[in-house]
């Protein structure tokens, strides 16, 4: 049964004040705006602490079944907790690859076993789980993964490398595609698809400097890295599959995510703040008329993204392309988050030229960072050149690009 | 991405869905294209056999209020079905006569209500006539002007892109008088011979006309007797603007239909070309703009008549990425039907017509943007 | 040897002095603004009588050679001369297919007889010439052409139909590629090249009407047109290296032509013009600091192509990727012609509503029309995505799309 | 497409030809991207040796008079030198050194022009110091103030963005002197040890200093002794413009150049990924915007000394051209190097980095779009 709308209102009132009494103070250092920024210790436990704060007041994973560790409840719930976290910018959950992909793919194809061991440690934060699919010379191309799994009775012996690792420092878990044989008709054949521990002998992650200057993933190295079959979900073999699965939690076509903020929200109206702050021509930039005009096409452009989620919602309004709203929403948001963060750097007239950790930059930086940052979303997790091919292929039906 | 949801985001009645999908059906088989292509060369915009059949619908009185012989519904419920005629490109007074009784609901006489709104319920056709040759999208700005003499207004002056004039049985016309805002009816028959001409605009489906005012009386009494004229005037505007809006949208998913279509058929190079990611992405953004402009429309057909201003927030941002968008698909689909694209055959033309139109009939994207930066900004 | 500047100064006056005399009268009615937009009698007679006044001054095929019709002079004299006609706005040389495509293509590769068959008459207009490359279903890939050629003795019958022949109804011949075998390795190697007359049974110019409403080009049908063997040029079978060798005059990478203006030019200045003119809100648009800004782009973008003319006559400014600003001439000049013209509708205000015939149009509406017009730039002969391919690959290096 | 063209369209002499092959060869010798990259983590922009050399091959003096120890060349032959040098992310205080003499040349006395002429021809480093916390790029927009006592006057204020100042034996220093600008001379011994500190810029080739000035005093007359400092204030705006749309223009024949290589070098789905039209269109938009960005460049070098504003426009053109134009460049070379665009390790981010400075200072494209439309359209 749905919850009533008085239940969800009282619940909301009860949500606000719990993050408005609970979210943390200011760190007094600079946090990052995703999982995939994670650079340091010290943000790291920071975050873990408060996701763990989170799951133990009940706020994530509301909707996941209560016997691993979820709470048994409607989805309503859930969106509330995760719509309030956001108004409140509250820190982000960190274990993102988990509560987002690797947890939804477990409960939707893991064995019972599986479940017991991870669901919990998940929304716990206990287990930090990263992604082991692209390589050095595979970026979007994941059919043609070539980290090897090979058999060796009940264990898998895997060697390769896997690239762009985010937590690769700090996961104990990792989700794998590796290829088990490779005499096959096709390259997606051969592949087969591993819950894999990381904090074994022969897994080695390395971390890669971003160009923020900062330190954000790893590069992982498999030598001789052993680990049971048992670790294998869906079946040996057909691995494709699982990715293809995990892809559709990854890009929210599927539902049944733990919850939570994932990343912290750049408004427009910080910026329109920003605009009134920066001088440009001796003057506030918020008067000048150009940038007004661009102030106001980034508010409707939020707008339109913003109420393209609540319309996506109503089936009457997406008869002609049913999921496109959903299938284009990676590309709309990471695009328009890479352009506003470029056009907050360079509305701060000579002022933009300063970095993170000048004493005179404005908002400390975090626009340049921010800008640089926003290439994670435009091209992790399938380039915008990507989207644009599955949008056009999928939603659109054009013939598929070669 | 925005700071918080709004609880009236978008809301979309069991009667919108009803009229869309009602509307829908009956747009694709009563304006297939091959029959708007024949009525580019009639005398109307639309067939007197169709403006009755729509009347039968009683589309026209979706808005007027049930003791007028209306259905009592909004002008978001009238969204419903612009939208989908846009998509057939299908041209009639519905737009016009639905704002002219908006007009009249607003700000007219009971008298006025109870004279006109059954008869535009029922059929009747209205015409706009509140635009003037030098174009100003402020319909405040007024050259137009009725003086008084007795019970009697004398007019002078000229309207411009008065629609569907010739099929008009009444105008809403907007006049400046005694230096202020007036808006007044006037009928059919208080036009000379002379008063209507014909003028060449670039949407082929409508039918415009110039109106020459001078030396035509009407009875003081058809003055809308509103206190604010203005204020009505402005509202019409964005009501005007909202229609617009959905005839964009719905014009938009027509030519991003048609243009696939083609993309999806043509080969070139062994190739259909609809597999060239230069074709391919760039439908991509057609369709995310068409995506953020039919979430912007329905917004504002939800929160047009809140007051504080939202309204005219949404509805101005609405029009500005409709018209946005539809000029970018528009002109890429003429494009990407190559040496096609090129002629009259191929209805890509149509659609940049009428975006053409639709943009620059009560304020273009750049106008609303200014708009925009002075409520939101400021 | 060159001419000497004082020379040339010298006849650059001459040459002003002589258009400004002889330049024609507007004549009334409204001219086409190049040969692809000749629809009406009444224009193309205009414009044949004046490109022959102007051959008969001995300011057309300056530099083509004597013995054929040319003056034997110097590039650098009909240089001259085409500026100044662009620079007083005469109207354009309507034998344009002649002049710039087929006259250097038969002075390249033509036989001694077909030299002097066509030259001077195509320089004189007595023989207007049309170009026949695409057809109905190969509008871009010239070498699908289907039209077939089948030799019979010293003939070739020809069957099938090309599309989009400018100046169609009025050509006296038309440089054909045409399918004289269907059974080669390639689609390439089955094709032949013609210079076919077109005022014989058989063949028969359909107008097409053009999205302004107005008529410009034609479907060419043939029905069993014969045509002597002398019509071919360059071997029977090698049509292909023909159709390739006259795409660079077509394009201008190759020099040769006969000169003269062949499109009316627009100059952003007339869109500032029109600026001050036309009304928005009440103003004049040109007070508008969006428009403006528009404005200024415009220009700076003339300012660039006009510009990178002259810098492509520099070798040591075209070391890196030399070609590039003739390669790129046509996209770059034919979108920047499609966007000023769809700009310079869209800031008339309400009256961009207007279309040409309307009493109260601004300009007469040439701005509307010249919008619809100027997709035939960024359409015609090779669109500009085609145009896109060519230059990442030809003057980047950039792999092949396929 | 002009009204007319332009005689002195674009003049390239024998010697810009001589200079921009040799600086082509000397750069890509002495900079490539390794020693680019080692010299991110040292003290100075540049290693004095290769400072040396540069000082050796004569380019300090390119534009100074041969009497005074140059070459009695002109900026436009400084312009075929810096652009190599941007391509290869070449970083020095060249510019600015050369901006100082020509300050100099311009409003300087006889006896600071015989004192530090040679000296800056010969291998001197200076500094300018014209920008404040404010960020105007009005130049004549100063909080810096100067006062006479006797012959002295003392300094207060701050000064930012000065570039290679702790290399630096000259600094030419902007202030408001009885409310009207200043410029003078500060030799590297006015200054204390506390007067620069490090700034962390986003251009992590470049070294960049505030200075605070307080406190700090300089003989009276180091004043350039100029009528019209407003009017060199200006002119000095403009030079640093050029010499930047030329940094900026080799800087995107660069960026451009390095995505090319990876574009026909890495495979994606059995393809190399520059023979997507996703990628490789874009790639022709940015040979485009070069293309017209070196033209705007070297028109603006062959008319930067003419009288009546010809050489305002040129410049403004070139540096708004260029700043958009590399800003595009750099932004997609990010993108299309995918994942390794990410990475610190991708020279694409030094690009991208270096035209945002390039941008920023001296006026972005929206600011000289600007004053273009002023100058154009009034």
């Amino acid at each position: 049964m749905s919850p009533s709308a008085s239940e969800l209102n009282e619940f909301q009132v009860e949500v606000a004040a719990w993050f408005t009494d609970n979210k943390p103070a200011d760190p007094g250092f600079l946090l990052p705006q995703s999982f995939m920024e994670v650079g340091t210790d010290q943000q790291f436990e920071f975050l873990r602490d408060w996701q763990r704060k989170v799951y133990e007041a009940g706020y994530l994973g509301m909707a996941w079944p209560s016997e691993y560790g979820g709470g048994g409840r409607d989805q309503a719930f859930q969106d509330i907790v995760t719509a309030e976290m956001a108004r409140q910018k509250a820190p982000f959950m960190t274990n993102t690859i988990g509560l987002s992909w690797a947890g939804p793919l477990i409960l939707n194809m893991g064995t019972e076993a599986q479940k017991q061991a991870y669901i919990k440690r998940i929304l716990s934060a206990e287990d930090i789980w990263c992604q082991g699919f692209s390589e050095p010379d595979n970026g979007s191309d994941l059919g043609n993964a070539q980290l090897r799994a090979v058999r060796d009775g009940d264990e898998f012996v895997l060697n390769g490398s896997k690239i762009w690792t985010s937590l690769g420092s700090y996961a104990d878990y990792m989700i794998l595609l590796a290829r088990s044989n490779t005499e096959t008709n096709t390259k997606y054949e051969g592949l087969s698809y591993f819950l894999a521990p990381m904090k074994i002998p022969g897994i080695d992650p390395v971390p890669i400097r971003k160009l923020t200057g900062e330190y954000g993933f790893t590069q992982t190295f498999f030598d001789d890295a052993r680990i049971p079959d048992t670790c294998l979900i869906g079946e040996e073999g057909k691995g494709w599959q699982v990715a293809m699965k995990t892809l559709t939690f990854e890009r929210a076509v599927s539902g049944g995510q733990a919850g939570g903020v994932h990343s912290m929200p750049v408004f427009a109206s910080e910026v329109v703040a920003l605009a009134r702050q920066a001088q440009r021509d001796g003057r506030p930039a918020i008067e000048d008329p150009l940038i007004r005009d661009q102030l106001v096409g980034f508010l409707m452009e939020e707008r339109g993204l913003e109420l393209n989620n609540l319309r996506a919602d109503i089936p009457g309004l997406n008869s002609e392309w049913p999921g496109a709203i959903a299938m284009a929403r990676k590309l709309t948001s990471s695009e328009w988050r890479r352009r506003l963060n470029q056009f907050a750097v360079t509305l701060q007239g000579a002022n933009a030229s300063r970095y993170v950790d000048d004493a005179q930059a404005i908002d400390g930086g975090r626009w340049q960072r921010g800008y640089f940052n926003a290439f994670s979303g435009t091209i992790g997790g399938g380039t915008s050149q990507i989207q644009k091919n599955i949008v056009g292929e999928r939603v659109l039906g054009l013939p598929k690009s070669e | 991405m925005t700071e918080q949801t709004e609880p009236s985001g978008i809301l979309f009645s069991d009667e919108q869905a009803q009229l869309l999908e009602i509307a829908a059906t009956f747009s694709a088989n009563k304006a297939p294209i091959d029959a708007v292509r024949r009525q580019l060369a009639a005398g109307d915009a639309i067939t007197g056999e169709l403006w009755r059949e729509i009347a039968a619908l009683g589309w026209l009185g979706i808005a007027i209020p049930e003791e007028y012989g209306g259905s009592g519904l909004g002008l978001g419920e009238v969204v419903a079905i612009v939208e989908p005629m846009g998509r057939n490109l299908l041209s009639s007074p519905l737009a016009a006569t639905t704002l002219a009784a908006q007009a009249i609901l607003w700000g007219g006489s009971d008298l006025q209500k109870s004279q006109w709104l059954p008869q535009l319920a029922g059929g009747s056709v209205a015409a706009l006539a509140l635009t003037e040759a030098h174009g100003d999208w402020d319909l405040c700005n007024l050259t137009c002007s009725a003086s008084r003499s007795g019970d009697m207004l004398s007019l002078s002056g000229g309207k411009t892109f008065v629609t569907d004039a010739a099929m008009a049985d009444l105008f809403l016309l907007s006049v400046a008088l005694e230096g202020t805002p007036a808006l007044l009816l006037m009928e059919k028959s208080a036009l000379g011979e002379a008063a209507l001409h014909r003028e060449v605009v670039i949407d082929e489906t409508r039918r415009s006309y110039g109106l020459s005012l001078d030396g035509i009386t009407v009875p003081a009494a058809n003055l809308l007797p509103a206190a604010n004229i203005g204020g009505a005037l402005k509202g019409l505007h964005l009501a005007a603007c909202l229609l617009y809006a959905a005839e964009m949208c719905g014009g938009m998913a027509g030519v991003i239909n048609i243009t696939l279509e083609y993309l999806k058929t043509r080969r070139q190079f062994d190739h259909f070309i609809g597999a060239y990611q230069a074709l391919k992405h760039p439908m991509v953004d057609a369709l995310v703009g068409l995506e953020q402009a039919r979430s912007h429309l329905y917004h504002a057909a939800t929160v047009f008549h809140m007051p504080s201003g939202r309204g005219e927030v949404a509805v101005r941002m609405a029009k500005a990425q409709a018209a946005a968008a539809f000029a970018f698909a528009s002109d890429r689909a003429i494009q990407f039907h190559g040496a096609f694209g090129f002629t009259y055959d191929c209805d890509a033309q149509l659609f940049r017509r009428r975006a053409l139109w639709c943009e620059q009939q009560h304020g273009d994207a750049l106008h609303h943007r200014k708009h925009l930066a002075d409520l939101l900004l400021d």
